[in-house]
């Protein structure tokens, strides 16, 4: 089969290119990080993040024929038809919007910098008991599908918003941990938290477009989140 | 050594799930309108300021590249419309699922080209 | 927090409301409107004219004119910061954004006036 | 010397839970920290724990006692787990965990509000005359996500310096082999960086991919294990790997023994519970290499399914969907992606697959890393200035077997009892050693080799080389004469190694360096392996020999201890002395 791999060495091109490659895959539905190993056994000088090629440590994100998701829990049949059968080139490009390093290797900084931004640490300024903090099965049943995030960046850099405002929009992802300790009933740093979301960029910029949730590779819901939010401001502000 | 970092944002490499084929539409129906707001307030001048300018309207509005006009200005209006209802409603927390925002996009791209059609039909 | 000057309520949360609002003025009377228009069948000036001039019909052509200036802009605030950004224009996003902001309101402005102007006018 | 240095007062190697566990006590005390991570931290491989974190902390039982778990501890260590190190771990261990929660964990609950705990392998209540006990503190079944990602933000909150993305390469001593810091790559734009600190903290975790089929993440490489070896560290009871009993055949994906916890079982190729033969008590929540070795028992016997008969499976759909989507939500996505089949409606394919290292660094419980005796029987000496945690560490509280559940709580406890130590000495005076310029050109020798190669094999071949070496002569079962064979290949691949060839010499982002670095630590980690699972003549814990098998007190009652300059094999005398408790006698160990 084909591939078409988004290549960039800053020492040596002054513009990226898209390289093509041959792989054989011997029929098999591999996930596209084996296509990536295979291809960088030919061709070493191939960059990408991988580490856990299971799925949960958020590492190989990248966009893969127009779609963003982990490459090793995507399975070529997943892709696009056609790409397993050879008939379609499988195409790998970095992340959409985030300055590129090498190859498929994005600068995550301004990811990181949102997701700081949110405070994503719990705060609770009443003397901690001696055990745990308690709290009840439903309490803890509100952040389910908010802690699970695994900052792969995939939501974000598949939201038009935060290509245009990556500065300024929080981004699906930062929004996400924002409610996530917003929901937990451990944390009263609710007033601190609203406060530094009521502008009109931070949470705003989300129009509803939905990539984020259509992209999530653990099949989380920033937009719901975000909307949980906003009901919160919405309550706090009038 | 390149220190001016490329981005990979081509649009036209990237799919768009019909739910951001919904919002950017809503978007630029909302341009749209925008632009066409004069030709709105032209016409309701006209048809406001005497009989006869008012006759004037009626007649040219049996022109059909008028008619054409003011079916887009009414199409992108009620596409708007229609968008616009399904935020409004998504505001509530329904359809916000991944299922139910699909779900949401394709009701609003075919109750409004329904609505579309029979505006057509009523200007004709 | 980011508190640009240009943008209506000064506030994301009021910006969203303003929106939200006006947005439910337009619709129902677009909805009305249409109606009103598609159920009288063929119009004649008189009617027309004794129509809009109704008090009824002036509050409500006035609160529209208001809500579409607000919709709009907060709108097409929306629409000029996301896209004449440094991302597209670079160093002068700032003077792109600007120009197009003062245009845009200016416009409104008119738009506003004369819908005023119409609604009043006549009466 | 034209290298940039970098000083801190303590600098980590590792972005995992024992690394970051140990920065967060440290930056807490206003020392100047340094993290240093080859990826950004939450891609660590604690974040694929799965099943829990073992603990006392009396939820599901209100009677627990921490001497209980230190008892199955001990007992599912084959009794070569030091019992000074294991009573601190499970005694301190309650207000660790209760730190987490208080750090924001998001620990699942009982409907008393409080951590829920579920049954683990080799868990016991009243030191083994109660039954099973459930002991494994869970946030469903993504505890390792939920605590790595904790401590990060608790890292953030509290002002940890972080070098993500930075490739620790080796160790710098000075002439009397004090440690000194490290030599680190800057992974994005390529420049090497000499870190200086009075205290290095190695918390590099595991070297699982040193098999070809493992758990372990693709980072997994062992750094910290190999930078020691080629420094003439030793490394204590190297030969124990823990092969996990249920990987997902052909994928190598972890499936947590979590859900023999909640009630799944192994079946054969028949459909039989099998385990109920080989462990009448415990069945499927014996010890995890009782249970491997059973499950390849089964499949070596014929009674493996698939066209090559080469897996058994894990049952699982009569939990029902509910308890399968609230308790083991993250397996039920695994085995759907990674062997397309809904544990709702039927058996997961699985293997015995490599998992856990419980050899490494020998430390004590404040981690500091001990050193060949050098003639000073019994009494241990330090390597100045360097620390292990996690792991990467041997203190040794898994001795020849690791429960489960037990990784993260050595993590948390000691990352944090090395931090506690380290910020005490710190505060104390400590020193600073510091190198020549020749102790930093030695450091670099290894660098400059792969940057001048210009010709030789290619890293990827020669890694899978490797991979199948360890796969097929140091697998669950071990013979004498087969792992002979596997020793002497192993010297071959030293010396072609020594000779490969790193073609792309660029400096932004080149993965293929670091991939060559690692590839070196993978022949130091395999070869101490190899030459210590060849030199324990006795079966013990996941160490199993056809050609001895049975346990051999009188002899191998200790610590294997490798030492890398003269690659021969010595032993360490266990801790038989916990300070509070009666020793443990070693008993005859069935589940």
């Amino acid at each position: 089969m084909k591939v078409s791999i988004y290549r960039y060495n800053p020492e040596t091109d002054r513009e990226p290119s898209m390289k093509e490659y041959e792989v054989d895959t011997q029929g098999k539905d591999l996930m596209v990080l084996d296509i990536l190993a295979l291809v960088k056994e030919q061709d070493q000088s191939l960059a990408y993040r991988r580490s856990c090629r299971e799925g949960v440590c958020g590492s190989d994100g990248m966009n893969m024929n127009g779609k963003n998701g982990l490459a090793c829990i995507t399975p070529l049949s997943q892709v696009a038809p056609g790409v397993l059968e050879g008939k379609k080139p499988l195409i790998l490009r970095p992340l959409p919007g985030l300055p590129v390093i090498r190859d498929l290797v994005v600068d995550m900084g301004m990811f990181y910098n949102q997701y700081e931004k949110v405070q994503p640490y719990l705060q609770n300024n009443t003397p901690a008991p001696a055990i745990e903090r308690l709290q009840s099965p439903e309490e803890r049943a509100k952040i389910d599908g908010l802690y699970e995030c695994i900052l792969c960046a995939c939501c974000s850099t598949s939201c038009p918003s935060f290509w245009w405002n990556p500065d300024k929009f929080l981004g699906p992802a930062a929004l996400l941990q924002s409610y996530r300790f917003l929901a937990d009933s451990r944390d009263n740093a609710t007033e601190e938290r609203l406060s530094k979301l009521d502008d009109p960029f931070s949470l705003f910029r989300c129009h509803g477009i939905m990539n984020c949730v259509s992209v999530c590779p653990k099949g989380l819901n920033p937009t719901r989140a975000i909307g949980h939010i906003r009901s919160m401001l919405l309550e706090r502000g009038i | 050594m390149n220190d001016k970092r490329p981005v990979n944002l081509d649009l036209s490499t990237i799919k768009f799930p019909v739910t951001a084929i919904a919002s950017i539409t809503h978007r630029v129906t909302g341009v749209a309108i925008f632009l066409a707001l004069p030709i709105l307030l032209w016409m309701l001048d006209r048809s406001l300021a005497s009989p006869e300018s008012f006759a004037d309207l009626k007649e040219l509005m049996t022109s059909p590249l008028v008619k054409l006009v003011v079916w887009a200005i009414l199409a992108v209006l009620l596409y708007h419309l229609v968008a616009g209802i399904r935020h409004l409603i998504m505001d509530t927390g329904v359809g916000e699922t991944l299922e139910g925002g699909r779900r949401g996009a394709k009701l609003v791209f075919i109750i409004s080209a329904v609505l579309i059609l029979l505006v057509g039909g009523w200007i004709w | 927090m980011v508190t640009p000057v240009t943008s209506l309520g000064r506030n994301g949360l009021y910006d969203w409301l303003i929106q939200r609002v006006s947005a439910v003025i337009i619709g129902v009377y677009l909805i009305g409107m249409l109606g009103y228009l598609m159920c009288t069948g063929d119009l004649d000036y008189g009617s027309w004219k004794a129509f809009m001039g109704s008090v009824c019909m002036q509050i409500a052509n006035t609160l529209l004119v208001i809500a579409v200036a607000a919709h709009t802009w907060v709108g097409l605030w929306g629409v000029t910061t996301d896209y004449l950004t440094s991302l597209t224009f670079g160093k002068a996003a700032t003077g792109v954004r600007l120009i197009a902001q003062v245009a845009i309101a200016l416009a409104l402005v008119v738009y506003l006036l004369w819908g005023l102007v119409l609604i009043w006018g006549g009466a | 010397m034209s290298i940039r240095t970098i000083t801190f007062d303590a600098i980590v190697v590792g972005g995992g839970g024992a690394g970051m566990r140990a920065s967060l006590q440290m930056a807490q005390s206003g020392f100047k920290t340094a993290l240093i991570s080859k990826v950004f931290p939450t891609r660590s491989h604690t974040v694929s724990a799965q099943g829990g974190i073992t603990c006392a902390i009396a939820s599901a039982d209100p009677n627990d006692d921490w001497r209980w778990h230190m008892y199955d501890t001990v007992k599912g260590s084959d009794y070569i787990g030091d019992q000074d190190a294991i009573e601190y771990m499970c005694n301190v261990g309650p207000e660790a965990v209760f730190e987490l929660d208080h750090m924001g964990l998001p620990f699942s609950r009982t409907e008393e509000g409080r951590i829920y705990q579920r049954p683990f392998g080799g868990q016991s209540k009243n030191f083994g005359e109660g039954g099973q006990a459930a002991r494994t503190c869970a946030a469903a079944d993504r505890t390792g996500h939920a605590l790595l990602h904790t401590l990060y933000q608790q890292n953030l909150k509290n002002g940890t310096q972080f070098y993500n993305e930075w490739y620790a390469a080796e160790l710098v001593k000075d002439d009397e082999g004090n440690v000194c810091g490290v030599i680190a790559i800057d992974i994005e734009s390529g420049e090497t960086v000499f870190f200086k600190a009075k205290a290095t903290v190695f918390a590099t975790g595991g070297s699982g991919r040193i098999y070809a089929s493992t758990t372990n993440a693709l980072i997994n490489t062992g750094d910290g294990v190999g930078m020691a070896l080629r420094a003439g560290l030793p490394v204590q009871d190297i030969e124990m790997w823990q092969f996990h009993p249920t990987g997902i055949a052909g994928a190598g994906v972890l499936v947590t023994e979590g859900c023999r916890g909640e009630g799944g079982y192994l079946i054969n190729k028949d459909g039989e519970r099998f385990m109920e033969r080989y462990a009448p008590n415990a069945k499927d929540l014996a010890s995890r290499d009782v249970v491997a070795r059973s499950m390849m028992m089964e499949i070596l016997d014929g009674r493996g399914a698939g066209p090559d008969g080469d897996h058994v499976f894990l049952k699982l759909d009569h939990l029902g969907e509910e308890v399968l989507h609230s308790r083991l939500p993250g397996i039920c996505e695994l085995a759907i992606t990674f062997a397309q089949t809904d544990p709702v409606k039927e058996p997961i394919p699985v293997v015995p697959t490599c998992h856990y290292m419980m050899g490494g660094i020998p430390t004590n419980v404040h981690g500091q890393a001990i050193k060949l005796s050098g003639g000073h029987e019994g009494e241990d000496q330090f390597v100045n200035g360097l620390f292990a945690v996690g792991e990467v560490a041997c203190v040794s509280v898994h001795g020849a077997n690791r429960l489960g559940g037990n990784s993260l709580l050595d993590l948390v406890v000691f990352g944090r009892a090395a931090g506690l130590y380290i910020e005490d000495q710190l505060r104390q005076g400590m020193t600073q050693y510091e190198p020549t310029d020749a102790n930093i050109d030695e450091a670099m020798a290894r660098l400059n080799r792969w940057e001048s190669s210009t010709g030789g094999e290619s890293v990827p071949a020669l890694r899978k080389e490797l991979q199948s070496v360890m796969q097929n002569h140091f697998g669950v079962f071990r013979k004498g004469d087969l792992m002979a064979e596997g020793v002497a290949k192993l010297a071959d691949l030293r010396k072609r190694i020594a000779n490969a060839h790193l073609e792309d010499k660029s400096g932004p982002f080149n993965t293929a360096r670091i991939e060559a670095l690692e590839l070196d630590n993978l022949l130091e980690v395999a070869e101490a392996t190899a030459i210590a699972a060849e030199g324990r003549t006795e079966s013990r814990g996941a160490h199993s020999r056809y050609d001895y098998p049975d346990r051999d007190d009188e002899n191998w009652l200790c610590h294997s201890i490798f030492d890398p300059k003269a690659k021969k094999l010595g032993k360490r005398d266990v801790n038989f002395k916990p300070k509070t408790v009666d020793t443990f006698q070693p008993k005859a160990r069935t589940y």
